[in-house]
């Protein structure tokens, strides 16, 4: 179909699925009137049942805990994913020399400012993904978000134009091991209440005092394992398009 | 109705896939599309004068808006980006086979 | 005041939106698409989700444009 | 709430997760071997679940979040004799797939396509068992997102890139649909269990909201089961796939497709749509149909083997698709046994395909002509596939078309078994006409008619580099082996039945939601029960001798006289068929286009019929 062709077959089923939607909304509750239940019953559990202060991170890993699991293995399956497709293959290798790419400097264009602002960040994002992290069921954030902000202190350091440097504190093994670890991390925690005798993912640890960090029983450790899954998922998958740039230039 | 900006985001996406000739305007637009997705929900489980759900120097007491939506939401973000580097692998990989990523020249397969 | 907030957002949210859709060159469209990213950011918050708009900056401002750069990068050189 | 439930899902996702932490550690073999093992774990929960719910329904908990005052406040997986059986077939055929690709990778396959195809079999499983309305949301997209990423996974060539690209994009889309009707069904009730939405909406008749609701969630689980015009990405991403992944993708993967359509509509819009039956049973008539001719017609104008099958397989799935719209319990019974033989048969047929390309390197109808004929085992393997394709007594897929035929006729529809007639007739007639060009070089020379065809021959000759002068048992035994259950589901005594009251239970939203939310005991309500008969089997019969005349058309059309021929050429079907195969173009924005036509009409006709 020319693409003249394909628009003329879209816009009027487009209006039908427009008119669908907009027929569909005339049935929702007005704007800022949510009937519930189920947010206010897990709104009114959350600190005396759960001693947690974060509702929304309570919904991810403790009450729906399920669903987030399935999340950390798309994000698993997507990174492998990722790194399958993005493998460099054999014939590559022998065409683009790829030993020489060690001495090649990516970001070598960095002006000398930028990387050292660059290398100055590295320490504070560290931290900063780990402070979202460990406060994940007391204060918006959690292991995704802290995750993603570690994972970029690597990047910082390429950035910076030290490309070696970021294949030495980021190396591949070490990666793969962090994302598995993470993902399977999250579900032995799962198995670990089924031997305690509790349901799959029942809350079984010390639940400790409302908004103490150590407190709300598995969901900062659910947490830590996030954040150790994402930070290395992300790397790997940084890794890869890094190295697929690299041997076009090789 | 602010419900609309979800729809408006749905349909604006499907045209934008439907219209597009370069796989990561492609990606991007389906990026447009999902957004519909966050926009619904979040919509839905909003309280006029409801504060976030987070108690932490708050009471519990306090009208707060619904968690539950967000914590989909967050499932449907991390779900839209891990999509979005699949995708954008392939493209990378289709423009080394057919060096285009346009998908009139790449397709191979029809009938 | 809520309300009107709230409203110029989601408005800006529709025109990113369109803007991303109706962009053909794709480097011009990730910027607009970080754009995009940022006034979804600012919808999550006045609609009292702080936790999706965290992530969501987390994923507008490092995640994505990174990958977008580098694919974009890379079919670049291949030119 | 028995302790088993959960570990079919979660055991292959720790495996997987355990191989990928120690990448460094494994070898290629010990990955196998951990593979296999656990696939064969994991098939032995699912009997062992399958056993365990009997005829009951399972409910567990996670998280112990049991319901409050019927407010569902975690997840649950409510397994009944559906759920536990479609896991058990995924399971099954996971096993197929790891033995045969013990032997068909060379070493370049590495680990992260085992540990994607454990994802895999964790994330299907998973959906088979959910009780929980956006649960069967995030399974569904860590299916999808594994499956793309094995669709595309022979990097080194264009297909594969451009097959998992339209399946990428076809399916998100799907996926994004179904979200937006889980936001709307969550503004009216505030809940996200099936049964507790099921309850909550039971009561009332159908709106805007409702309907608009069942059309997004509806046809995005129909995207990914490739109903007309929903099914484009379906042959791309087939034709396309390793041969392990094909065997799960056309067995069971796109059968879950309708499998969460029909689970989503009886616990929680049966309530609503109950007064509407009728009209709504037409209109997915109407679909079912279109995709059963379509499906049949293009699988018989296939060259590449591989797409030959995934053609078949659209086609079977308007078959399902016509059995879940008579909205009967003997029919979806008979559906159930359809859907269990057809992935066995399918799978046995993938393996077929499969050991083509490990010794001969090409899946051309065109370019393997008469190259097969020192492999009679195999081709014998393709015949007994098309025994099964043709729906010929006693192989079990006779036994579903049964079925749901008759409850068809019962419901008025006469014209059933001519359906499945053509149906069967077509695709068991491709393969035997592509089984006597490829074994006995039968048939006039052909054009291969797409430039792809050529070129992919090239391409999948990377898939193996091994020595090809004898079919690995490895490959060969799985195949038998499914064939055998295909032959045996059929001659099993009382199948029927206990598929037809297992149907029951799967149709009874109000036990359902009580089993759920009241926890209580599950009861499986009286139902008159189809008397087990074979008259219906003659059927089969015809439609193989349907598909022998076809196939034997195909090849011997030249020596039909002139006068004959002319007369075919003025019904100008020849320029109808360019015409259907021109639609499928490989174009994915194509695709989206027509979904975004089939989302108007499918929601326009909702519209219409169901206030």
């Amino acid at each position: 179909m020319s693409t003249r062709t394909r628009l003329l077959l879209f816009v009027l089923p487009a209006l039908g699925v427009a008119a669908l939607l907009v027929w569909s909304f005339t049935g929702l509750p007005s704007f800022g009137h949510y009937p519930g239940p189920y947010g206010n019953v897990v709104n009114a559990q959350v600190v005396p049942v759960r001693h947690a202060t974060n509702a929304v991170a309570s919904v991810n890993f403790d009450f729906r805990g399920v669903d987030t699991i399935g999340e950390e293995f798309i994000l698993f399956a997507a990174v492998m994913g990722t790194s399958a497709l993005l493998r460099v293959q054999r014939r590559e290798r022998q065409e683009g020399s790829s030993d020489d790419r060690d001495e090649s400097h990516p970001a070598a264009e960095t002006a000398g400012a930028v990387q050292v602002i660059c290398m100055a960040l590295v320490a504070p994002i560290v931290l900063l993904g780990i402070y979202i992290v460990v406060h994940g069921h007391l204060t918006p954030g959690g292991g995704f978000q802290g995750g993603v902000i570690l994972a970029t202190a690597p990047l910082m350091v390429y950035l910076g134009g030290r490309y070696i440097v970021f294949r030495q504190v980021s190396p591949k093994g070490l990666l793969d091991f962090g994302e598995g670890a993470g993902a399977g991390g999250f579900v032995a925690i799962g198995f670990i209440a089924m031997l305690a005798g509790a349901a799959f993912l029942e809350n079984v640890f010390p639940l400790g005092k409302a908004s103490e960090v150590f407190s709300a029983g598995t969901i900062p450790v659910i947490n830590l394992s996030v954040g150790l899954e994402v930070a290395g998922g992300l790397l790997l998958v940084m890794w890869e398009f890094l190295e697929q740039a690299l041997v076009v230039r090789g | 109705m602010p419900f609309v900006l979800a729809g408006w985001l749905f349909v604006v996406g499907l045209y934008g896939i439907v219209s597009s000739r370069n796989f990561i305007h492609m990606v991007m637009c389906m990026g447009v599309l999902q957004s519909s997705t966050y926009v619904l929900l979040l919509e839905v489980g909003y309280k006029a004068g409801g504060t976030a759900p987070i108690f932490f120097d708050t009471q519990p007491s306090a009208k707060a808006v619904d968690p539950v939506v967000q914590a989909l939401t967050l499932t449907d973000v991390v779900v839209g980006v891990t999509v979005a580097a699949l995708l954008m692998a392939l493209a990378v990989q289709t423009h080394k086979r057919t060096g285009s990523v346009d998908p009139t020249d790449t397709r191979i397969m029809a009938g | 005041m809520t309300g009107v907030l709230q409203g110029l957002t989601m408005v800006s949210v529709a025109v990113f939106a369109t803007a991303v859709v109706l962009n053909r060159d794709p480097l011009p469209q990730a910027m607009v698409f970080a754009f995009f990213g940022m006034s979804l950011v600012l919808l999550f918050l006045v609609l009292q989700a702080p936790d999706v708009s965290l992530s969501a900056i987390v994923v507008g401002a490092m995640a994505y444009p990174l990958m977008t750069v580098l694919t974009l990068a890379k079919i670049r050189q291949r030119r | 709430m028995h302790w088993l439930v959960p570990l079919p899902v979660f055991v292959p996702l720790t495996v997987a997760a355990t191989m990928a932490a120690g990448s460094f550690v494994f070898g290629r073999r010990v990955a196998d071997v951990l593979a296999l093992l656990t696939a064969v774990a994991t098939a032995a929960l699912c009997i062992a679940i399958l056993i365990h719910v009997g005829s009951g329904r399972d409910v567990y908990w996670f998280g112990g979040w049991k319901p409050v005052k019927g407010v569902a406040l975690g997840i649950s997986f409510t397994v009944d004799t559906f759920g536990a059986g479609t896991a058990t077939l995924v399971a099954v055929l996971m096993v197929a797939a790891f033995s045969f690709s013990w032997h068909f990778f060379d070493e370049t396959v590495e680990h992260r396509f085992t540990i994607l195809m454990l994802v895999f079999l964790g994330a299907m499983v998973g959906f088979s068992l959910s009780g929980d309305l956006f649960n069967m949301f995030v399974f569904f997209e860590v299916m999808g997102v594994a499956a793309y990423a094995l669709t595309g996974y022979k990097v080194e060539t264009r297909a594969p890139l451009q097959g998992a690209l339209n399946f990428a994009i076809s399916n998100s889309v799907g996926g994004y649909m179904v979200l937006l009707g889980i936001g709307l069904v969550y503004a009216r009730t505030g809940a996200l269990n099936l049964a507790q939405i099921g309850r909550a909406i039971g009561g009332h008749g159908p709106d805007g909201l409702i309907i608009v609701a069942f059309t997004l969630i509806f046809i995005g689980f129909l995207v990914k089961a490739a109903v007309v015009p929903f099914h484009f990405w379906l042959a791309d991403a087939h034709a396309v796939a390793p041969t392990p992944v094909c065997i799960l993708f056309s067995g069971v993967m796109v059968e879950l497709g309708l499998y969460g359509a029909a689970r989503v509509y009886w616990t929680v819009f049966a309530g609503p749509f109950g007064a509407h039956g009728d009209a709504l049973s037409h209109v997915l008539l109407g679909l079912g149909v279109l995709t059963a001719v379509l499906g049949a017609v293009m699988c018989f104008l296939q060259q590449h083997i591989k797409r030959l099958l995934a053609y078949s397989t659209v086609s079977h799935l308007g078959l399902f698709l016509v059995g879940f719209a008579l909205l009967d319990h003997s029919a979806l019974g008979g559906v159930a046994i359809y859907v269990m033989t057809h992935g066995a048969m399918k799978g046995a047929l993938f393996i077929g395909a499969g050991i083509l390309l490990h010794r001969l390197g090409s899946v051309d109808e065109e370019a393997l002509r008469g190259r097969a004929r020192h492999m009679p085992w195999t081709g014998l393997l393709f015949v007994f596939g098309a025994l099964a394709l043709a729906e010929v007594p006693p192989f079990g897929t006779g036994l579903g078309a049964d079925l749901i035929e008759d409850a068809g006729s019962k419901a008025g529809y006469h014209w059933m078994p001519w359906l499945f007639g053509l149906v069967a007739a077509l695709t068991a007639g491709a393969v035997l006409r592509a089984t006597a060009r490829v074994f006995l070089g039968l048939g006039p020379r052909e054009v291969s008619r797409f430039s792809a065809d050529g070129e992919s021959q090239e391409e999948d000759e990377s898939e193996t580099q091994e020595d090809r002068g004898r079919t690995p048992k490895s490959m060969f035994i799985p195949a038998a082996v499914l064939l055998a259950a295909c032959l045996g589901l059929g001659l099993v005594p009382g199948l029927a039945g206990r598929a037809e009251h297992a149907a029951v239970r799967f149709q009874d939203q109000h036990g359902y939601a009580a089993t759920v939310l009241d926890r209580a005991k599950a009861t499986t309500p009286p139902a008159e029960v189809s008397p087990a008969k074979w008259g219906g089997r003659l059927y089969g019969l015809g439609a193989l001798g349907g598909a022998l005349a076809l196939a034997a058309y195909a090849l011997f059309r030249n020596q039909i006289p002139e006068q004959v021929r002319r007369a075919g050429r003025a019904l100008s079907l020849g320029s109808a068929f360019v015409g259907l195969r021109r639609i499928h173009s490989g174009d994915v924005s194509d695709y989206i286009a027509w979904l975004t036509l089939g989302i108007a009409s499918v929601g326009g006709l909702f519209s219409l019929v169901l206030r």
